[in-house]
């Protein structure tokens, strides 16, 4: 974090007024997902256009005031009281109120845009909007998380909210006022002068869609764009050495790499043999060959700075082929061959495949590989139809700790991929997520069962916490992210 | 003789592969003079004009000289030659159906050519055609200059490539069998044509040729080529008077003349071939109407009539190619296609009738495999190669490695593969110098009599006709003008038409010739 | 003074000329001629085959040998090149991540610390076999189904649609559904190929058709009595193959390509399998790394490219 | 002509209508569909279940087939799925995109072939030869994905000289200079196989076409090589290379594809790639409907082409 902060500006240049930041992103908005924080064209637009009612800063879950200023729970945590700043406009001109806050929050909760923190939502089970500038939420019962949700629900223009399914007009508080969409081309935003926070010093972004990994490269080599998302790790790499370009880890919005494991598998419903296939694999090669160090192994989702990390839990599965041969001895019976599912046009995912399809070999399970493409993957993730082992990335571990078992889908104590399910798992998830705070002993206690009872079941082998980056070209200076990876040019400038 | 002769070749070797086509040749050819090159199908003359020109396929193998005034051709470069090509030669090539590029008009092709020497806008080329198809017979010019040349007759496509070779008005035209194709009327105004050129320009004409009538109504002086070598060579009052080689006597005796021939007994047969009011339009253009014709079995029917009368068409007709707009056409009593089995077809074009990837010997089975003929098809191809007089070994060559009388064998070969009972032949023979006519004519006239076949026997050289058919239509603008047994129609004509054809008969004697054609004797055929 | 022409003149061969005997034996063909008639006989009547001897022959002359050479040289270096290298194309060598071209490594490693060399020429293998069989036989079937069409002219509409229709899906989009119809692999790249191969030919070939067709030959077997499927395979078939070889050459050539953007999209080969396609598409991240890594699977397909079209040239001279 | 195409109406007609049938059905025949995309890796099957019904793919196939084409035949294309907005409005942006760079990219391939065609079917200098074979193999060996890096390295990044990709920011329309300058590197990308391929057989067949009969008729008229070539053979060589060019429609089209997503050229190729993906059913049928009319249309006129071309096909006459 501290690297970060350094790299994404230098506090000594005065600021400069004025310019039009060009960024570029290799996929393009997909307006019914604005909710779902799911690529990078949705992440950036969300960061400009729209504020959320608390923001966390990227090292801590401690929440800082955004649009609400104050907040303060009683009742064991099922009634939260917020306050709103005053003086907030939207980019109409209109005053923000707390019927927007209640208006967003019930948005947020509609199943039809998908929002990933919905199940913390529905605990909410009425919002109170007793003066303009105050909020109160009744809860069904206390959630550790409450915070993660108020810091994602991004605050919307009830006027205008029916026009964001149709790409035609994004409405927020934000920093920067939605323009234009062209598909498949780009978005422009202008500045919001009256932004809250102070008008930033960029007159607008620019953000265009730039399909192919190598030609967003390079465009930002030739300074078509000054800020590019979506490019490889290996490119990544490369343009950090580049002269007038630096890569940017988006540090503490955190990805997780693993590799799910059906339990209904032939062999898979043995944990042995799923224990045996996490000390196979070679997290460490991964880590520095396919994602070039651009995060660090991991046998648990937590990153570093998580309350639930734990040094000791977390170094539970290295590589150790010795002890999975053992384990598969145990077994007894030998491994039929087991599919291993994932998207095929994806390169980091097509290689860390294939490390894994000889990591497996080696200890003595055959892997045969399925590529698939994205749509089918997603389809199969969420139906629970993947036959054999699956490899992708989840989000969701680098907020609140009990975030990830009632959001994250893999994670899910109820209903998840791996057809995983045992009372012990989904007691320890219930517990950490029915905690009135995030952070604190007691909750960290509710974290270690979880990470016991991850670490046992075996269903998910996790393979390191890993970071996106942004390349950026040295012009644009004080480039700032959430830890949902949305983008936040508030502060940048060009020079 | 001098240095002043136009063309001089000496010691011309060609040859391809093991083939030699001419053997050490020697000729010259003074300004203004007209040689007649003449000699047997195969002989080696249409390769000799060819070389002339540095036009000989990539596969020829030249040696030996070829002096234009003091300037050597052989071994010039391509641009040298184009200088000298159209401009200062030109050549007219024997078969006209593939001389001339299907896919452009015929008007635009001599305009091309125009254009080539001269800077000539766009409108007078064109219009320098329509003279140039006017100057060589063409009737309604402006008409056939925007045709194509399928759209031509054979005669009207060979007065397009003699068109061609007159545009540029070129010191020295060599002239490959120029007038195969025409009837007797538009060749003789051909021949007054050229003649005319060289009477007033001063064009010297080397004249390739196998019809002895046109030698001694042109040429000046006759050279007489034999398996590519000079046997003979001597002004054509000389030759033709008293031959000094035996070659060159059988040549001249080999001469179909008018005539010579004792009436034919008339046939009463059923009819082998029956048209009955066949019409066939071409767009506006009539082309037959209403046509009625029968031959009978066992009978020969010679169809004469000038070039573009609708010959072809009324044999295409018969042959069930073209379908008639009325009138039916009845081939063995039934559908010409339906009887195709039983009767052979010889076209016109015997170059493009071939499949040029087709061996010789494939060409010729054709029929027996599609039959699926029993006994040995080898055999049998061999023995009808043997009675065209084509070598055996010519079995494995392609159509293209022959020459253009050898090519019209073939066809005639592969028409006669089945026994037909019927054979439509279209100017078979036109491309044959004599002594192979003669062998032709007589093989026709002995199949004939044992087999007793009937044949359609289009031609535009009443001598042949005379001397094979029994009857003989006369075709004039798609009408039938005449009929009636041979020696009637073409020795006592009726129609004034057939009587204009009859005497345009050329005479295979210079002197008589040329008494004829300067008025000075009206000597009777 | 006395020029060439003289001597002309007075040059002639009395020698050879043949005496006496009647018009027929004039001249000494006949008299060989006779001679000879019983003899074995012309051969070759049987139908012309479309690639014939001279074809043959052509191909070892002159630019189809070198073609040949080409090819071979490639197909050589796909059958016992593997053999050569010390490498197996699936071995990930423990860190040999991305080296560069060494002596051990002459075309360096792939991202999966695989040596280039060896993946290159197994790769060699896939291509081959598309090129080989899945083209001649899209081709075969195309041609068949092109020329067979235009009998009729209400089939010959038909079939022009139906190939309108599959030309009109973009290769890939027809390779993504087939391959989710039939399931990822070497034979959904060997059904892609044939599938985009077809129309491609069948629709050139109709187009050549319909130009010879219009030939006095096709007239002259048909008056013979030649069925259309005689005179198809005899007469319009052989002259119609001229642009059939080119395209043979270039489809033999660049299905690779389809093969390649297939496995990038994960419907190709499967990975860890070697193909050109799948080692060029890696290759291109790398670029700025290993040149040569790219460079050698283009240079592979340049070879074939130049190989097959200098082959498709000699055949069509040979033919002309 | 017009009654020509008058007669074909029908059945391209019944062309499309196929079309129509096989292009509903194929897209369905892939697994996985929008649902699946829109509710995201970590929803629940309720949402999903959802989604599905308000895109209408609980419905029965026949019935939605109905109601598409029922749409279509009123003028209504329908909406996008994942993009939302009007599908005519998108097409309509792409088509303009895709249309000025596929024809940019033809008329290219076009002018190279007709004239490095000619000069390598009449050339007698082995050096041009070589030169020209280079040029083919190299074009036809390159493929796209890979020309497009390069150019884009070469003329964006190294010399910095033009754009790397994307359209011109005020339209198309806006200024010709600009957007040459943006159309310049993606066509040049898109024209070089096609080149490659048209240049190759039309000097074949103009080698075929130089061995005729009639071209010795017209050199032995002294008529200049290179007016033979050009004039006289050129004509007969052309329906083959009309034929592929034809077929090089496809090339384009599917090539457009790849170029557009190398350079950021945002036109109906990437639509398509990205509706398949997606499983974007309405974009994806209306897309390739519009592929298969050109198609259609493409051979409609390669067939009149061909008559135009060949007098003999045209005027055959009575057979
Ligand atoms: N391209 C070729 N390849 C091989 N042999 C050839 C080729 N062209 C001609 N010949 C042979 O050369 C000889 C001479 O042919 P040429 O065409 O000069 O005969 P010609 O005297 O013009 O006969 P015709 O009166 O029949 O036209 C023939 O035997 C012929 O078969
Ligand atoms: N396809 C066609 N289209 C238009 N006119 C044609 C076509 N074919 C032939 N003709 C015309 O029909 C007339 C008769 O042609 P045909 O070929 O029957 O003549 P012919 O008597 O055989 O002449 P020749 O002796 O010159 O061969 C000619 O004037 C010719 O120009
Ligand atoms: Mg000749
Ligand atoms: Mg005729």
């Amino acid at each position: 974090a501290v690297d970060a902060r350094t790299s994404a500006g230098d506090p000594s240049a005065a600021p400069e007024q004025g310019g039009v930041a060009e960024v570029g992103v290799n996929l393009d908005l997909v307006p019914a997902n604005v909710f779902t924080n799911s690529n990078a064209a949705i992440t950036t637009l969300v960061g400009l256009v729209y504020d959320n009612l608390v923001h966390y800063d990227r090292d801590s879950l401690d929440p800082k005031p955004a649009l609400a200023t104050e907040w303060s729970a009683t009742d064991g945590g099922r009634t939260v009281t917020l306050k709103l700043r005053q003086g907030v406009k939207f980019h109409t001109g209109r005053p923000f109120t707390s019927a927007d806050v209640k208006f967003s929050l019930a948005t947020y909760t509609d199943p039809k845009w998908n929002g990933q923190l919905i199940s913390t939502a529905k605990v909410v089970t009425a919002v109170e909007t007793p003066a303009p500038d105050q909020v109160v939420l009744r809860l069904d019962h206390p959630v550790s998380n409450l915070f993660d949700l108020l810091a994602t629900v991004p605050v919307i223009d009830s006027e205008t909210a029916g026009d964001i399914a149709t790409g035609k007009r994004f409405v927020g508080t934000g920093a920067f006022a939605f323009e234009s969409w062209r598909p498949n081309t780009d978005l422009t935003f202008t500045r919001n002068a009256d932004y809250w926070d102070g008008a930033p010093h960029l007159d607008g972004v620019h953000v265009r869609v730039v399909p192919d990994g190598q030609s967003l490269l390079a465009a930002v080599k030739s300074g078509q764009v000054h800020l590019a998302r979506g490019i490889g790790y290996r490119d990544a790499e490369a343009a950090a050495s580049t002269p007038g370009l630096r890569s940017i880890p988006l540090d503490g919005a955190e990805l997780q790499a693993y590799v799910g494991l059906n339990v209904t598998a032939p062999g898979l419903d043995d944990p042995k043999v799923r224990q045996a296939v996490a000390y196979a694999l070679d997290r460490d090669r991964i880590i520095k060959e396919v994602f070039r160090d651009k995060g660090y192994p991991a046998s648990l989702p937590w990153p570093r700075t998580s309350p639930a990390y734990d040094e000791e839990l977390d170094g539970r599965y290295r590589r150790d082929v010795g002890k999975a041969k053992a384990l598969l001895a145990e077994h007894g019976a030998p491994v039929p061959e087991i599919p291993l599912a994932y998207v095929g046009n994806d390169p980091v995912f097509t290689a860390i495949a294939q490390v894994v399809q000889n990591n497996l070999a080696e200890a003595g399970i055959t892997v045969k590989l399925e590529p698939v493409d994205s749509t089918q993957f997603v389809k199969q993730l969420i139906g629970a139809q993947f036959p054999g082992l699956w490899t992708t990335n989840h989000s969701w571990a680098q907020l609140s700790p009990a975030t990830l078992t009632v959001s994250a889908y893999p994670f899910n104590a109820r209903r998840n991929a791996s057809h995983f399910s045992s009372p012990e798992y989904t007691g320890a998830a219930e517990a950490a997520w029915k905690l009135p705070a995030a952070t604190g002993p007691e909750a960290v206690a509710a974290y270690r069962k979880v990470s016991e009872q991850l670490l046992d079941g075996g269903f998910l082998a996790e393979i390191g916490v890993v970071l996106e980056q942004f390349v950026a070209r040295d012009a644009l200076q004080g480039v700032d992210w959430s830890r949902r990876r949305e983008l936040d040019l508030g502060k940048a400038h060009l020079r | 003789m001098s240095t002043t002769d136009l063309l001089t070749i000496s010691g011309l070797e060609v040859s391809f592969g093991d083939v030699r086509a001419v053997r050490g040749l020697d000729l010259t050819v003074a300004p203004g003079e007209i040689l007649a090159l003449v000699g047997e199908s195969g002989s080696g003359k249409s390769v000799t004009a060819r070389a002339v020109l540095g036009l000989l396929p990539p596969t020829a193998r030249v040696r030996g000289s070829v002096l234009l005034g003091t300037r050597e051709l052989v071994g010039a470069g391509e641009e040298a030659l184009r200088e000298v090509r159209g401009r200062s030669v030109a050549m007219v090539f024997q078969e006209p159906a593939t001389a001339l590029n299907p896919v452009h008009t015929v008007g635009w092709q001599i305009a091309a050519v125009l254009r080539a020497h001269r800077g000539l806008t766009r409108q007078t080329a064109r219009r320098d055609a329509v003279r140039l198809l006017d100057l060589v017979g063409i009737p309604d010019p402006a008409t056939r200059v925007r045709h194509y040349p399928h759209q031509l007759s054979g005669g009207q496509k060979q007065r397009v490539v003699i068109a061609l070779a007159l545009a540029n008005e070129p010191d020295l035209i060599i002239a490959d069998e120029p007038t195969t194709a025409l009837d007797v009327t538009v060749q003789a105004e051909i021949l007054a044509l050229l003649r005319d050129l060289r009477d007033r320009l001063g064009t010297a004409i080397l004249l390739i040729t196998h019809n002895m009538g046109v030698v001694a109504d042109l040429a000046d002086r006759v050279a007489v080529l034999h398996r590519g070598e000079l046997v003979e060579q001597a002004p054509v009052d000389e030759l033709f008077a008293a031959p000094t080689r035996a070659y060159t006597r059988e040549l001249l005796a080999a001469v179909p003349r008018l005539g010579h021939r004792d009436p034919a007994l008339p046939h009463t047969g059923a009819d082998a071939l029956r048209l009955t009011g066949v019409t066939v339009r071409y767009g506006d253009f009539t082309a037959l109407s209403t046509v009625d014709l029968h031959v009978a079995r066992g009978e020969v029917v010679g169809l004469v009539g000038e070039s573009g009368s609708g010959k072809s068409t009324l044999g295409r007709v018969a042959a069930g190619v073209l379908r008639p707009d009325a009138g039916t056409a009845l081939v063995l009593d039934t559908d010409p296609r339906s009887a195709r089995r039983r009767f052979g077809f010889v076209f016109q074009d015997p170059g493009s009738s071939l499949n040029p990837r087709m061996t010789i010997a494939e060409c010729v089975a054709e029929p027996l495999r599609v039959h699926r003929a029993p006994g040995d098809h080898r055999a049998r191809v061999a023995e009808l190669l043997d009675a065209v007089r084509l070598p055996a070994d010519f079995a494995t060559r392609r159509p293209r490695e022959l020459s253009g009388g050898q090519r019209q064998r073939v066809g005639i070969a592969r028409a006669l593969a089945l026994d037909p009972d019927l054979l439509i032949a279209d100017e078979p023979t036109s491309a044959l110098d004599v002594s192979v006519q003669a062998s032709i004519l007589a093989l026709l006239t002995e199949l004939q009599q044992q087999r007793g076949f009937a044949c359609l026997f289009i031609s535009h050289d009443l001598a042949v006709v005379d001397s094979l058919a029994h009857r003989v239509a006369v075709l004039h603008n798609g009408r039938v003008v005449e009929h009636g047994p041979h020696h009637e129609v073409l020795r006592t004509p009726t129609a004034a038409y057939t009587r204009r054809l009859v005497d345009a008969v050329p005479l295979p004697d210079p002197v008589a010739q040329r008494a004829r054609r300067t008025g000075l004797a009206d000597v009777p055929a | 003074m006395a020029g060439p022409g003289v001597a002309g003149r007075a040059r002639c061969h009395p020698a050879r000329l043949p005496g006496g005997a009647g018009v027929a034996d004039a001249v000494g063909d006949g008299v060989r001629r006779r001679a000879v008639a019983d003899r074995r006989g012309p051969r070759g009547v049987g139908p012309p085959d479309p690639v014939g001897r001279q074809e043959v022959n052509a191909l070892l002359r002159g630019r189809g040998l070198v073609g040949l050479v080409l090819v071979g040289v490639v197909a050589l270096a796909g059958l016992v090149g593997p053999l050569l290298v010390q490498w197996d194309p699936y071995q990930q060598i423990p860190d040999a991540n991305l080296l560069g071209p060494s002596a051990a490594h002459p075309l360096g490693t792939d991202d999966l610390n695989r040596d280039v060399l060896a993946r290159l020429l197994s790769g060699i293998r896939v291509d081959l076999l598309i090129s080989l069989t899945a083209v001649p036989l899209g081709a075969l079937i195309g041609c068949a189904i092109g020329a067979l069409a235009t009998f009729t002219s209400a089939l010959d509409v038909a079939v022009q649609r139906l190939f309108d229709v599959l030309l009109a899906f973009p290769q890939l989009i027809l390779a993504v559904g087939l391959a989710a119809v039939i399931g990822p692999g070497t034979t959904s790249v060997v059904i892609v190929v044939v599938a985009v191969e077809i129309p491609i030919f069948g629709r050139l070939l109709r187009s050549a058709v319909l130009r010879v067709r219009e030939a006095q030959f096709v007239t002259a077997s048909e008056v013979i009595g030649g069925g259309r499927g005689h005179v198809l395979r005899t007469h319009v078939l052989p002259n119609s193959l001229e642009p059939v070889v080119v395209q043979l050459a270039l489809s033999m050539s660049v299905a690779v390509f389809i093969e390649g953007a297939m496995s990038v999209l994960g419907i190709g080969v499967s990975p860890p399998d070697p193909s050109l396609g799948a080692v060029l598409t890696t290759s291109l991240r790398y670029l700025d790394l290993n040149p040569l890594f790219a460079l050698s699977p283009l240079a592979v397909t340049a070879l074939l490219v130049l190989g097959f079209q200098l082959i498709a040239q000699a055949a069509n001279a040979a033919r002309g | 002509m017009i009654g020509y195409l008058l007669r074909r109406l029908p059945s391209a007609l019944v062309v499309l209508w196929l079309a129509s049938v096989l292009i509903f059905l194929l897209i369905r025949a892939i697994p996985g569909d929008a649902a699946a995309v829109l509710a995201g890796a970590d929803a629940p099957p309720e949402a999903v279940a959802a989604i599905r019904a308000e895109l209408g793919l609980d419905r029965p196939v026949v019935a939605q087939y109905l109601h598409w084409v029922g749409g279509l035949l009123s003028g209504d294309l329908g909406r996008s799925f994942l993009i939302g907005g009007d599908i005519a409005g998108l097409v309509a942006d792409g088509l303009a995109n895709t249309a000025t760079l596929t024809l940019a990219a033809l008329l290219l391939a076009v002018l190279t072939a007709l004239v490095l065609g000619p000069v390598w079917a009449a050339t007698r200098n082995p050096w041009v030869d070589r030169l020209l074979t280079a040029f083919h193999t190299a074009s036809v060996a390159l493929p796209t994905f890979v020309t497009g890096v390069v150019l884009i390295l070469v003329f964006g990044v190294f010399f910095r000289l033009l754009p790397t990709g994307g359209v011109p920011p005020a339209g198309l329309l806006d200024r010709v200079d600009i957007t040459a300058q943006y159309l310049v590197l993606p066509a040049v990308c898109l024209a070089l196989p096609v080149a490659g391929v048209l240049t190759g057989f039309l000097a074949e067949t103009l080698r075929g076409e130089l061995r005729q009969d009639y071209v010795t008729t017209v050199r032995a008229a002294g008529v200049r090589g290179r007016e033979i070539v050009v004039r006289h053979a050129l004509r007969g060589a052309l329906p083959v290379a009309v034929t592929t060019l034809g077929l090089q429609t496809g090339a384009l089209l599917g090539g457009a594809v790849l170029v557009e997503s190398i350079f950021a050229w945002p036109g109906l190729g990437l639509l398509v790639e990205q509706g398949v993906t997606r499983r974007d059913y309405p974009v994806v049928q209306v897309l390739l409907m519009l592929s298969v009319t050109v198609f259609v249309v493409v051979q409609l006129l390669t067939d009149v082409a061909h008559a135009a071309l060949d007098p003999r096909i045209r005027l055959g006459g009575k057979r």
